[in-house]
């Protein structure tokens, strides 16, 4: 366990990204049931990224999100029981059952949206630190995006804006490997995406995404930079994927054994009880009991969205506009 | 005749236009797909919707450009491409993507000619999924057509068929302009029958889908098929005359207003948001050349002014159902 | 009352906002302008029309937010802070610009609060210059009014008079949506009688600039003071009613059909392109609601579907005219 | 004079630049005179910009150019009357009068066009490039853009795709101090754009855009390495301009002494003529008789211009289609 980061935030992660797994693991088995409308992006593989980064963040601090945004919703506190509701779009869901997969937010707990617009996070989080530097918050935001969303123009002008105002807010590049179909090595010219923050004049790093622990003191670093007013700061942090794209994805692009090596060597949750498990810190039952508890608490909210009902139709209407 | 599928008819269009011009080349996101991962895998997606398998395979990485996701590049590419003597057909994915794109469109290639003085032509081609009812909500399942046809410089094609969508994407791949190519993606798998070999089908010349005497209605893209639908059903008892424009731009606004100054009763239904719509266009054109043939007052059915709902229940409301069609029908009859 | 310009209002709109609410920024590009130039430039452009003239030595760096030419950081920074606790009012300078971002206003900021299930709210102005007659041909003075419309979730804003400008700017920074707030640039020397103190004029109610009885004629934005001028010219002869609906989102149909009710004759005008615009909108629900009132066909006046040129002698050609109007005007008496 | 460049391309170097000088200060002469249209914005400073790089490209090859681009258009063979003719906005211009300044365009000459949105030319540009490869001609492309164009999305995607695709083009950088009222230290975070470039993974440098020679150098280079098919450069060529943002603007944001210094020390022009008379090439009649033809043609041009009708009527509803 890193020296810096005390024993309940390191739990605190753990649950995060257990709750992801098994979250995700079981609307992956709906999913393949039917039971799941519309498109699903799992984030399975990446816990390690949304859990080391958000343990460091407060309902204050904003994040915007990604079409894969379900670990990034939970690790920011967004309720289960809302969520899975929502991913079965039914009534009573976190956004009424009107976003789906795709439009998941809480702004009350600083998750200002997952986004079906790849780039689209960049900007919106650029407007969240805005807010923080105007008032004098010290609150900070994050984007969350992709090796591929990491080509939008979007992106690009965002961190330079960041730069050029001093914006707290911190750009997590998840280098999955793809983008869609495309292999980051084909899509992105240059070989290595944080270098290319590093040229608009930030701090930038790339980190082990699979390693709860890198990614938090990763995050701490640039957290603290940003509060003080320091700026904003890239962080790349590689993890695959476990999934496709989306469900259903034939993944003709990669070999089966790349999959078993992953689920193999770069198991986040494996990788953090092996780390803890190493420093004596945390004992096997506490992290096996929590496990339960996620479980049985993801089971129950996943049977209450199946058996919900859908939105009152007047729904179709309302939200548009304040008033109108 | 042969009968495939929507999706089929598009991949037979560009195959048999790329076979006939080698200036016809496709560039987008993952139209191949699979570079970067295993060997073998180049070409294994051929674009999100499957439209463009075998593409890769048959013109290689020439021809079938995957690109970053960077669509203002992807789209200028294609323009910059289309003044200098390619053919380019660039796709979209979700035509919903237009938005970070949208200058390329619509203040460069669309205005170029103009602009220009006449010195130039941008024959380029943007491909996208339109429309609802795939559960894909808010940002993947809009109509926008109404948002391009506005668009000067821009020709707007919205095929409801699958011989229609062969027919009029080799037309797009051939014609001089900037065309704006909307698949509607709750069509893909939808059958008819298409010729195997190539024929274009001209813009603004509106198709009679079912000849009426009462009713005209004007339906747009997958709303001629519920159209067509309703007015079998209704056959016995009111005879309904169905239109299917096949472009929203140019808009064939002369069959439009033959056949209302037939029937004297017009309902015009469409997918898309109400404000500023076609129906909106339709209707109001046929007020100021016709309104003396309209019997009653004209009857319109587009989505609500609302995003597009991800609850399944609610996207059916969203979107116009064959059920509001008859009523508004059967209203135009009583009124 | 005081007599202040286009420019003046809305400057006022803006520092009285500013002044009464610390929550309500300024971003975009130049609008305080000098940054990286000689010491005391700082300030000294005040966004490129100069509406935002002493703005920033009011108010400061931290309130008036000069930022690199990236329009969809700009926006997007804007929907962001708009969803955590500010109200900003962003500057695309021309609103043309606007595609190069338009995802972050119509796919982000616009639905937001429909998509998030109605848990937030999306307080932004996005402000731009619109409109033809300045010689700034084909991207630099489009109307696109139509395009904003149409999308669910904004609101869309065209003042045709200072007193209107600043009220309406002052109901835009106050509202709880995203507004599109639309200047006309050959407005911004216009004068008017503007009062001192703040108000606001509420969205969606037209103003009638003339009354009359014979005709209805509805005009948007720099199309208002033409129709005003040719209702006074004619008043001898017939009776304009000159409606001028302020919004074009939301769009008061309701005062429009009081009207017509009562004219029986219609005439819209507007500077934008034709198709799916605000005639064909104005136009169709007047058939849609009212077609018995009308005792002649509607007569519509728009710009044609071309690009804006850039000769002074076309452009003037391509803006509706008191003479196009006044002959529509005409022709409707007479048929 | 460069030891690569021959006498007669370092001419035509010159021919241009002077043709530029003289063509807009009679333009600006005009302009305060009130008889020119619309908004102008003046190239005089840069000149040696334009003509270093295309001294180096034929008709085959294509550039695409910003709202400033009357220097790019003389560099790139558009006819002085014709252009004149648009200027002013009269029958018989380039484009008929009906584009203006900022839309000037001979698609015959690969001009494709000056362009009203900044950071619009960079895809143009790709996309040119992209036929030169996909053709196999061999041609390149060039896309010119300002320092503050640098911060758009479009163009960091365009660089992005460049590399990728490994198209033959350059972008010309043309970082004169400021965009709009806004120096470029401020609206750019990296205080160095080419280092941007670079980390997207192409050559980059930075340039003295005052000296025709140098740019001359830097272009014959990169211009080698993409027909070559090595793909893309970028080159940021610094040189101020001497007016304003646009005719009329009072420069509220700079020092008089920073115009006297530049009329002073960095004419492109007097540099050029120093250069060449040290190196004893060309002679100084040689230049001043090339002077001379040129006044003459422009004044000759501009009168004509001035005379000349408005476009018929009937152009308003021409060339909007093909055909329609
Ligand atoms: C602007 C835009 N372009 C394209 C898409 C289609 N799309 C959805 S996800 C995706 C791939 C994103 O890749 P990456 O950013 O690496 O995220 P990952 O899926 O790997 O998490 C694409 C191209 C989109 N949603 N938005
Ligand atoms: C997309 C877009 N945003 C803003 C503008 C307004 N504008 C015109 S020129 C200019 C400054 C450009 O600066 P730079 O790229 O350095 O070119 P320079 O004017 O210095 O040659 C701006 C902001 C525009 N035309 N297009
Ligand atoms: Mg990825
Ligand atoms: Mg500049």
């Amino acid at each position: 366990m890193s020296a810096s980061l005390d024993k309940n935030t390191a739990l605190r992660g753990y649950e995060i990204m257990k709750t992801i797994r098994e979250f995700e693991t079981r609307i992956a088995a709906e999913y393949a049931a039917g039971t799941v409308p519309g498109m699903t992006h799992l984030y399975i593989g990446q816990e390690a990224v949304a859990a080391g980064i958000c343990v460091h963040l407060s309902n204050a601090d904003s994040t915007a999100s990604t079409h894969r945004g379900h670990g990034h919703c939970i690790a920011k506190g967004c309720e289960i029981g809302p969520m899975a509701l929502e991913l079965f779009r039914k009534e009573g869901g976190i956004c009424k059952g009107k976003g789906g997969s795709m439009h998941i937010a809480d702004v009350s707990k600083g998750m200002l949206g997952a986004n079906a617009i790849v780039g689209g996070s960049a900007p919106l989080a650029c407007g969240a630190a805005l807010t923080a530097k105007t008032l004098g918050t010290q609150n900070v935001s994050v984007a969350f995006m992709g090796d591929g969303a990491a080509n939008q123009g979007t992106v690009f002008e965002s961190m330079n804006l960041a730069v050029v105002l001093k914006l707290p807010v911190i750009f997590v590049v998840e280098n999955n490997g793809y983008g869609e179909h495309t292999g980051v090595d084909y899509h992105v010219g240059s070989k290595d995406i944080c270098s290319r923050s590093a040229a608009f004049g930030m701090p930038a790093k790339k980190i082990d995404g699979t390693d709860f622990f890198a990614v938090s003191a990763a995050m701490a670093e640039a957290a603290a930079l940003a509060r003080a007013g320091g700026g904003p700061t890239t962080l790349e942090c590689c993890a695959k994927r476990w999934h496709g794209h989306y469900e259903g994805d034939p993944q003709a692009y990669r070999a089966k054994s790349e999959l078993e090596e992953l689920r193999r060597d770069a198991d986040p949750l494996i990788i953090f009880r092996s780390k803890v498990s190493a420093a004596g810190d945390v004992s096997v039952a506490e992290l096996d009991s929590l496990d339960a508890k996620i479980t049985q608490q993801i089971s129950d909210a996943v049977d209450v969205a199946l058996r919900a009902p859908q939105p009152a139709p007047a729904e179709l209407l309302t939200d548009v506009y304040a008033s109108y | 005749m042969p009968v495939k599928s929507f999706r089929e008819a598009i991949n037979e269009a560009l195959r048999q236009e790329m076979e006939r011009d080698s200036n016809v080349i496709l560039i987008g996101e993952d139209i191949a797909g699979g570079h970067g991962g295993i060997e073998g895998g180049i070409g294994s997606t051929g674009s999100m919707f499957g439209a463009l398998k075998g593409l890769y395979d048959q013109f290689g990485a020439s021809r079938v450009i995957d690109t970053p996701i960077s669509e203002s590049a992807i789209v200028g590419a294609a323009a910059g491409a289309a003044l200098t003597g390619l053919r380019p057909v660039a796709e979209l994915m979700f035509m919903d993507f237009f938005g970070v794109c949208f200058d390329q469109i619509y203040n460069q290639a669309a205005k170029f000619r103009y602009m220009f003085g006449g010195n130039c032509s941008v024959p380029m081609v943007v491909r996208g999924a339109v429309g609802a009812g795939y559960g894909s909500a808010a940002q993947h399942a809009q109509a926008l057509w109404p948002i391009f046809s506005h668009v000067p410089g821009l020709k707007v094609v919205l095929p409801s068929n699958p011989y229609d969508a062969k027919g009029l994407l080799i037309q797009a791949i051939r014609d001089d302009d900037p065309v704006m190519f909307l698949e509607h993606k709750v069509l893909y798998n939808e059958k008819g029958e298409v010729p195997d070999e190539p024929y274009s089908i001209p813009f603004g010349e509106a198709n009679v889908t079912r000849s009426g005497e009462d009713v005209t209605v004007v339906a747009f893209g997958r709303m001629v098929g519920f159209a067509n639908d309703v007015a079998d059903k209704l056959r016995q008892e009111i005879s309904v005359e169905v239109i299917d424009p096949r472009t929203t731009s140019p808009l064939d606004m002369e069959m439009i207003i033959e056949s209302v100054e037939h029937t004297g009763r017009l309902l015009v239904v469409d997918e898309a948001n109400p404000l500023c719509g076609m129906c909106s266009e339709v209707i109001s054109n046929v007020a100021i050349e016709s309104i003396g043939a309209l019997k009653v007052a004209p009857e319109k059915l587009s989505a609500p002014h609302t995003p597009v709902p991800a609850a399944p229940n609610l996207e059916e409301l969203y979107i116009p159902s064959r059920d509001r069609i008859e009523s508004s029908i059967r209203k135009l009859m009583v009124s």
